[in-house]
């Protein structure tokens, strides 16, 4: 001991050095974000940075769900004079944007920037200032299409934007140019998240925990990260494409110079299919977490829900076609799409299956996050199933484009991504607050959300079957459809509630629920073996992972490595299969630069709609704030 | 699960009553409808008898009495082996179905998109937001351009062209066939046949911009020797009116901005960027699909277009109340 | 967080202007004809300019990118291409130089549409609705560069004869030019 | 916090390391990923247009291929100095990382002006047809590449001058290095299409 003490004064403190509170205290002073506003705005920390995705994203989710309350009122009966087609088609592109690029995905990252890192027994993400960059981006990105709709600038061409359409001659003014930027704005930051995703579970695992230990979550970040690295550049060429068309005159969707409009489609599609899966996927690594933990048992069929992972991933970019088989493409190619797209209800059928296998050799315990796991069974398999009928071409050619397949992909949505994801809210609010929430009001919440959400969304079935197209402002009264629509809005009223109800539960859990303490619901990842809420540095020392479920594995003090700095911040990285340490690699400290990052590369962005030349100059304030963002500081973490 | 059912039931009430209706997918009335019908319902069937396995076998793994487990890593590997036999057979079956349903759905495929040899060929071009429809003979002074309103014989295969002359539209009339993209710049065609006389409404499937609600199409399928009648109609021009009410409506007409968009034949009103009047007052509809035929509906058109179709091409102009009616009436004559 | 929002809002506000985006459909009173006091020439006696008393109309439609759009429709539509092809002139002037025989000015341009001109240009008082006349004459104005570049309309989809409305330089307008000969 | 108890002493490790033991080589291979799946997406789309037009391309004359080949021939040739620079940082020399950051600045500035050159001598506008407007965007998004590359080496090479030029900063050129290949090896399909299918 008095030799350590005595390297003590070498400034390279080791864990192995002391213990107990003053190990804590000193981890969480070195990893932690200071007071003052400089200092939350320069945080690096993943479980910051992790809450304000989350309530950046749910406040869009609350817009986005007002913006459909808007909508089923205007439908709920025919020739409704609430909102007229301007504003309609505003608020229907709102509402889609909004909810795929502002809410589902990021969302989906906001649990995952939480939990990966905990999960995988690290103390920070990887690239850490990455991470807190495409924050903001995002931030930025969504208060661009929001304040441009407040200003009657909102796009109006459909959450797709298709061409001509949205092209230069059917489209005046800068509402899609808003549309196709803020694009630009939300894919950097998927795709910058997608990497720290993917060199945080890669390389950041704690020691021990090799590939089939990894929480089948983390499998699930893992393979939608992959799925958005190659899904999301697709858009993201599109949408240049798109505003070079309308802004500097060039010629791809213009079929009388050379170009398709029917090539915006397929690159949409080959992004927007896959992102379906972005979205699910997470959704479903949640549900293997809540079964398992609520089964009381290991997830019986890892493997298999693992491979169905990949292949989900893998299948997802193979379907982007049945989106355009009424767009009159070769009969042949159209039958391939058929099958393929019929090929990937067998990864997620196993899935199902191996989820109520789980339940069946377990001893299921009936809480909040159980029962909308059982309600996601209850809407996603629905949902699912009509999936299936769009698969097929002719089915296609008499729904695709009308009110059935509005029901199918909210049935898929909803039903996949939300119910989950509240279940993940209620499972893990306790660890990010260090309280229960009530489970009273949950019961309420669900059973509210679960009436509401099928009597909103099923008679859509039936409405797209008598006829209704998607995306009409009015119908007349004479096509029969009123009754149906009504319910509908009802539906949809009661939908609402149950989240007001969701928020008020969260509102008030969080000040006065009831003490959590670290595993409330005794399961057994590594994210239940910190405190709640999580101090600074995650772990005081990183824990040395045995089995797939260490806590379950381990009743007693769980087994840890020691050896790390305390006075730097430092991260182990291990290989990439076995999870073998081989370095003590230092993780980045705060910084302010990637605010002003972002905030140069949102002013070039919002300069670059209204000129081209906006990405000539403000390519030099992004060159400063990146240079600022890289140079070194002199501190520990940069020099060693 | 009680509860689910009792929800179910007046789901399944409206399901039913969804078969009626003039613009109902399941309300077929031709070959190329009743196979998607037919290929719906046994989709409907098989997976909806899939989905209420799963539900049952979701219903009994919850309710089944556990055996007392206190740690949860506790599992019997025996028992978890027959679990995983059933998951592997259940994924095979799984297989089986999505493969028989894929041979279902490519059989009833070539079914719809078989090519027969047509009896009559209707070019539909889409326009924001109405429909430019010209029927198109060897013998050019056949060929004739109305729009909104497709007339075909019963029993005999129709060719539809599709194009676009703007954004993407899709022609839908569900009660006859599945839809098809209007697209500038290529050509989409669908062939099919009407069993029965009847007028099916259809509409436009694609968003295509503020008036995308309405932008109907209404199939009126009609024995031979109507739909000859009708074509020899429509073929001819506009018979000059013989009421003095309705020649002073011409007059207003011809003198009026009506002319620059539209045409009658037969007058000098030869506009090309709006539908073609020559015998408007013999379609059923106004503006695509939305207001009935009838000289009070003309009027209101007329005189407040945007009130009815916010944004739409027509202006509003300046029209005494005297040649309002005066035109209304002379339109309405033009059968 | 919410002084950055207003910052962004304030941003935006100065940049774009909601006015260049509204979509009013109906022209409001209906169809009525405003009264615009123009000169056609910059030159009067005395020390000050001509009299001019101008009803504010033109601002509306020159400023704002769906009645731009709409104008630019309407010039195919109306056939204005038939005499002034597209902007380079036929046998009408040219529409995308400098040079204005009869004023440069949109409220000149509506007489110029309204009332006609001699040598060739229709009167289309009563066959285009004066809504649509002010459209046609604020595209008409951007086929010039004289309206702001972000409500100026993009390129159509159909053989770019020159770079679109929103890519013209500004040519602010001269009087000049010679009616075509007959 | 749960109770622990100590099983392993991972003291001895390094701080950084070279190549896939680094997690920056990782985020690296991540964003070359994303960034090549861009371009297989433009390709893609190129060769969309290929087959939309019954005629290609749709220019009089197909670009000049020569400032391109040569551009290609220095790409290529660069691989030599990257290759120095990559493994005299791993023998962590500074004097001759100094050097051959240098050498690839000047090759990089070098490039950065002849494709400045290319876009003059492709014999069509960007706003002229489809397919000028897709050859422009490919050579731009490449171009955006050879900027940010000679950015991003310009900053490394000051940084090797400083005091910082020690420890995890030879790695982070090594990593520059790697990304250099990953600029070399998209332009080659890029130059074929670019240049060579125009004249097919």
């Amino acid at each position: 001991m008095s030799d350590a003490l005595a390297r003590r004064d070498e400034r390279d403190l080791r864990d192995t050095m002391v213990d107990g509170s003053e190990l804590h205290a000193r981890l969480a002073k070195t990893w932690g974000t200071g007071r003052g506003l400089i200092a939350a705005l320069s945080t690096v920390d993943h479980k910051i940075v992790a809450r304000r995705y989350l309530v950046t994203a749910f406040v869009f989710l609350f817009l986005g769900g007002l913006s459909a309350a808007a909508m089923r009122i205007q439908l709920a009966r025919p020739e409704n004079q609430f909102i007229g087609p301007d504003l309609y088609n505003q608020l229907f592109t709102m509402h889609g944007t909004t909810m795929m690029f502002l809410f589902a995905v990021p969302v989906m990252e906001a649990v995952g920037i939480y939990l990966v890192p905990l999960m995988l027994g690290t103390r920070n993400i990887a690239f850490p200032r990455l991470n807190a960059f495409s924050y903001w981006v995002f931030l930025f990105g969504g208060l661009f299409l929001w304040v441009a709709f407040i200003l009657n600038i909102g796009p109006d061409v459909g959450w797709f934007a298709y061409t001509p359409l949205s092209g230069p001659q059917y489209s005046p003014g800068k509402r899609t140019d808003v549309w196709a930027q803020m694009i630009t704005f939300t894919e950097i930051a998927a795709l910058a998240t997608a990497v720290e995703f993917i060199v945080t579970i890669l390389k950041q695992r704690a020691p021990g925990m090799t590939l089939d230990r990894i929480p089948l979550f983390v499998w699930a970040i893992l393979v939608t990260s992959f799925v958005i690295v190659f899904a999301m550049p697709a858009v993201m060429v599109a949408s240049t494409m798109l505003i070079l068309d309308r802004l500097i005159g060039t010629h791809f969707f213009n079929p009388s110079e050379g170009g398709d409009s029917l090539l915006w489609q397929h690159l949409f599609w080959f992004f927007g299919h896959p992102e379906v899966y972005i979205i699910f996927l997470p959704a479903a690594g949640m549900v293997s977490s809540i079964v398992v933990a609520f089964a009381r048992r290991p997830a019986l069929g890892y493997l298999p829900l693992v491979l169905s992972l990949i292949a989900v991933g893998f299948l997802s970019f193979g379907l982007w076609v049945h989106h355009m088989f009424t767009t009159g493409l070769p009969q042949l190619g159209a039958a391939f799409f058929t099958a393929n797209s019929m090929l990937i209800a067998i990864p997620n059928g196993i899935q199902i299956f191996c989820w109520i296998a789980t339940l069946w050799g377990g001893k299921p315990v009936f809480r909040t996050p159980l029962l909308f796991v059982l309600g996601f069974f209850f809407i996603f398999v629905l949902g699912g199933l009509s999936g299936i009928m769009l698969a097929s071409v002719p089915i296609d050619t008499q729904v695709h484009d009308t009110y059935f397949v509005v029901a199918h992909f909210h049935y898929v949505l909803i039903g996949g991504a939300v119910f989950p994801l509240l279940g993940a809210v209620y499972y893990w609010f306790p660890k990010i607050t260090g309280r229960m929430m009530s489970e009273r009001l949950g019961r309420w919440n669900f059973w509210l959300a679960f009436i509401g959400f099928n009597l909103a969304f099923f008679p859509m079935h039936l409405l797209g079957l008598q006829g209704m197209p998607r995306r009409v402002y009015t119908y007349q009264p004479e096509m029969g459809w009123g009754t149906l629509n009504l319910l509908a809005t009802i539906g949809s009223v009661i939908l609402l509630i149950s989240f007001v109800l969701f928020l008020w539960n969260v509102v008030s859990s969080n000040r006065r629920g009831e003490i959590a303490g670290d595993n409330p619901w005794d399961a057994g990842t590594l994210e239940w073996a910190t405190s709640s809420p999580p101090p600074p540095q995650n772990f005081d020392r990183i824990p040395l992972v045995t089995s797939r479920e260490p806590l379950w594995a381990e009743r007693g003090p769980l087994p840890v490595v020691g050896g790390l700095a305390v006075d730097m911040r430092q991260v182990v990285v291990g290989t990439v299969t076995e999870a073998r340490p081989i370095l003590r690699e230092s993780s980045p400290e705060p910084s302010i630069w990637p605010l002003f990052a972002a905030i140069a590369v949102g002013g070039t962005f919002l300069g670059s709609i209204f000129t081209p030349w906006a990405v000539v100059w403000g390519s030099i304030p992004v060159a400063i704030t990146l240079i600022g963002w890289f140079w070194p500081s002199g501190s520990p973490e940069d020099e060693k | 699960m009680s509860r689910f059912s009792l929800f179910l039931l007046p789901a399944i009430g409206f399901a039913l009553a969804g078969c009626r209706g003039w613009q109902s997918a399941l309300d077929a009335q031709g070959p190329q409808a009743s196979e998607l019908a037919w290929l719906f319902w046994i989709f409907t069937w098989v997976l909806g008898a899939i989905w209420l396995a799963v539900m049952i076998a979701l219903a009994a793994a919850l309710l089944r009495s556990p055996a007392s487990r206190p740690d949860p890593l506790l599992v019997n590997p025996a028992q978890d082996r027959r679990y995983a036999a059933v998951v592997a057979s259940l994924a095979v079956a799984t297989g089986v179905v999505v493969l028989v349903l894929t041979g279902l759905s490519v059989v009833s495929q070539r079914n719809l998109f078989r090519v027969e040899e047509e009896a009559v060929t209707i070019r539909v071009t889409g326009r924001q937001w109405w429909w430019e429809i010209r029927y198109e003979e060897a013998d050019a002074s056949r060929s004739f351009t109305t729009a909104n309103e497709i007339h075909l014989p019963v029993g005999k295969p129709v060719k539809i062209i599709l194009n676009s002359a703007d954004v993407i539209h899709s022609f839908w009339v569900p009660s006859l066939m599945g839809k098809q993209d209007l697209i500038k710049g290529q050509e989409n065609d669908i062939r099919l046949v009407a069993d029965r006389p009847g007028i099916y409404r259809g509409q436009c499937a694609e968003f295509c911009g503020l008036q995308h609600a309405h932008m109907g199409i209404l199939a009126v399928a009609e024995s031979q020797q109507d739909f000859e009648r009708w074509r020899d109609a429509q073929i001819r021009p506009a018979e000059p009116p013989g009421d003095p009410e309705r020649q002073k409506g011409q007059a207003a007409f011809l003198t009026q901005p009506c002319i620059m968009c539209h045409s009658v034949r037969g007058t000098p009103a030869g506009g090309k960027v709006a539908p073609d009047l020559t015998h408007v007052g013999s379609r059923k509809y106004l503006a695509a699909g939305t207001l009935p035929m009838s000289r009070g509906n003309l009027a209101a058109w007329i005189v407040d277009p945007h009130g009815i179709k916010p944004g739409v091409n027509m202006p509003t102009i300046k029209l005494q109340p005297d040649d309002l009616n005066a035109i209304a009436s002379y339109l309405e004559g033009l059968k | 967080m919410s002084a950055l929002a207003r910052l962004l809002l304030l941003v935006l506000l100065a940049f774009a202007g909601c006015q260049r985006e509204e979509r009013s459909f109906r022209a409001d009173p209906v169809a009525t004809e405003s009264i615009e006091k123009v000169a056609l020439v910059p030159l009067s006696p005395g020390p000050s300019g001509p009299v001019t008393d101008t009803s504010g109309k033109g601002k509306e439609y020159e400023n704002n990118a769906y009645h731009l759009a709409q104008g630019k429709t309407l010039y195919k539509w109306m056939n204005c291409n038939g005499c002034h092809a597209n902007g380079g002139g036929g046998s009408g002037p040219a529409l995308i130089d400098d040079l204005w025989i009869y004023g440069g000015s949109i409220e000149n341009i509506v007489q110029t549409i309204r009332e006609g001109r001699p040598n060739g240009m229709p009167s289309f008082r009563g066959k285009i609705p004066d809504d649509q006349i002010w459209q046609i004459a604020g595209f008409v104005r951007s086929m010039s560069g004289n309206v702001p570049k972000d409500a100026a309309p993009g390129r159509d989809d159909a053989l770019h004869p020159r770079p679109a409305e929103n890519r013209t330089p500004e040519f602010p307008p001269v009087s000049g030019g010679a009616p075509p000969p007959r | 916090m749960k109770a622990h108890r100590l099983a392993e002493d991972l003291s001895a490790l390094p701080t950084y390391g070279f190549g896939t033991s680094m997690t920056m080589w990782w985020g690296t291979l991540g964003f070359c990923a994303l960034e090549g799946m861009g371009f297989a997406l433009a390709i893609g789309a190129y060769l969309y247009l290929v087959h939309v037009n019954a005629q290609w391309p749709l220019a009089d004359v197909p670009p000049n291929h020569w400032p391109g080949t040569i551009l290609t021939i220095i790409l290529l040739a660069s691989i030599w100095p990257n290759l120095q620079a990559e493994r005299r940082a791993r023998e962590e020399n500074l004097p001759a990382v100094r050097r051959w950051l240098i050498v690839m600045c000047a090759l990089g500035a070098l490039l950065v002006a002849i494709r400045f050159y290319e876009f003059t001598q492709l014999n069509v506008r960007w706003d002229q047809n489809a397919y000028g407007s897709i050859t422009w965007i490919i050579l731009g998004l490449h171009a955006a590449h050879l900027l940010t590359d000679l950015g991003d080496t310009a900053v490394l090479a000051a940084l090797m001058f400083t005091r910082h030029a020690k420890g995890k900063r030879f790695s982070d050129v090594e990593d520059n290095a790697f990304y250099w290949y990953f600029v070399v090896g998209s332009w080659l399909p890029l130059y074929l299409l670019v240049y060579w299918v125009p004249r097919w």
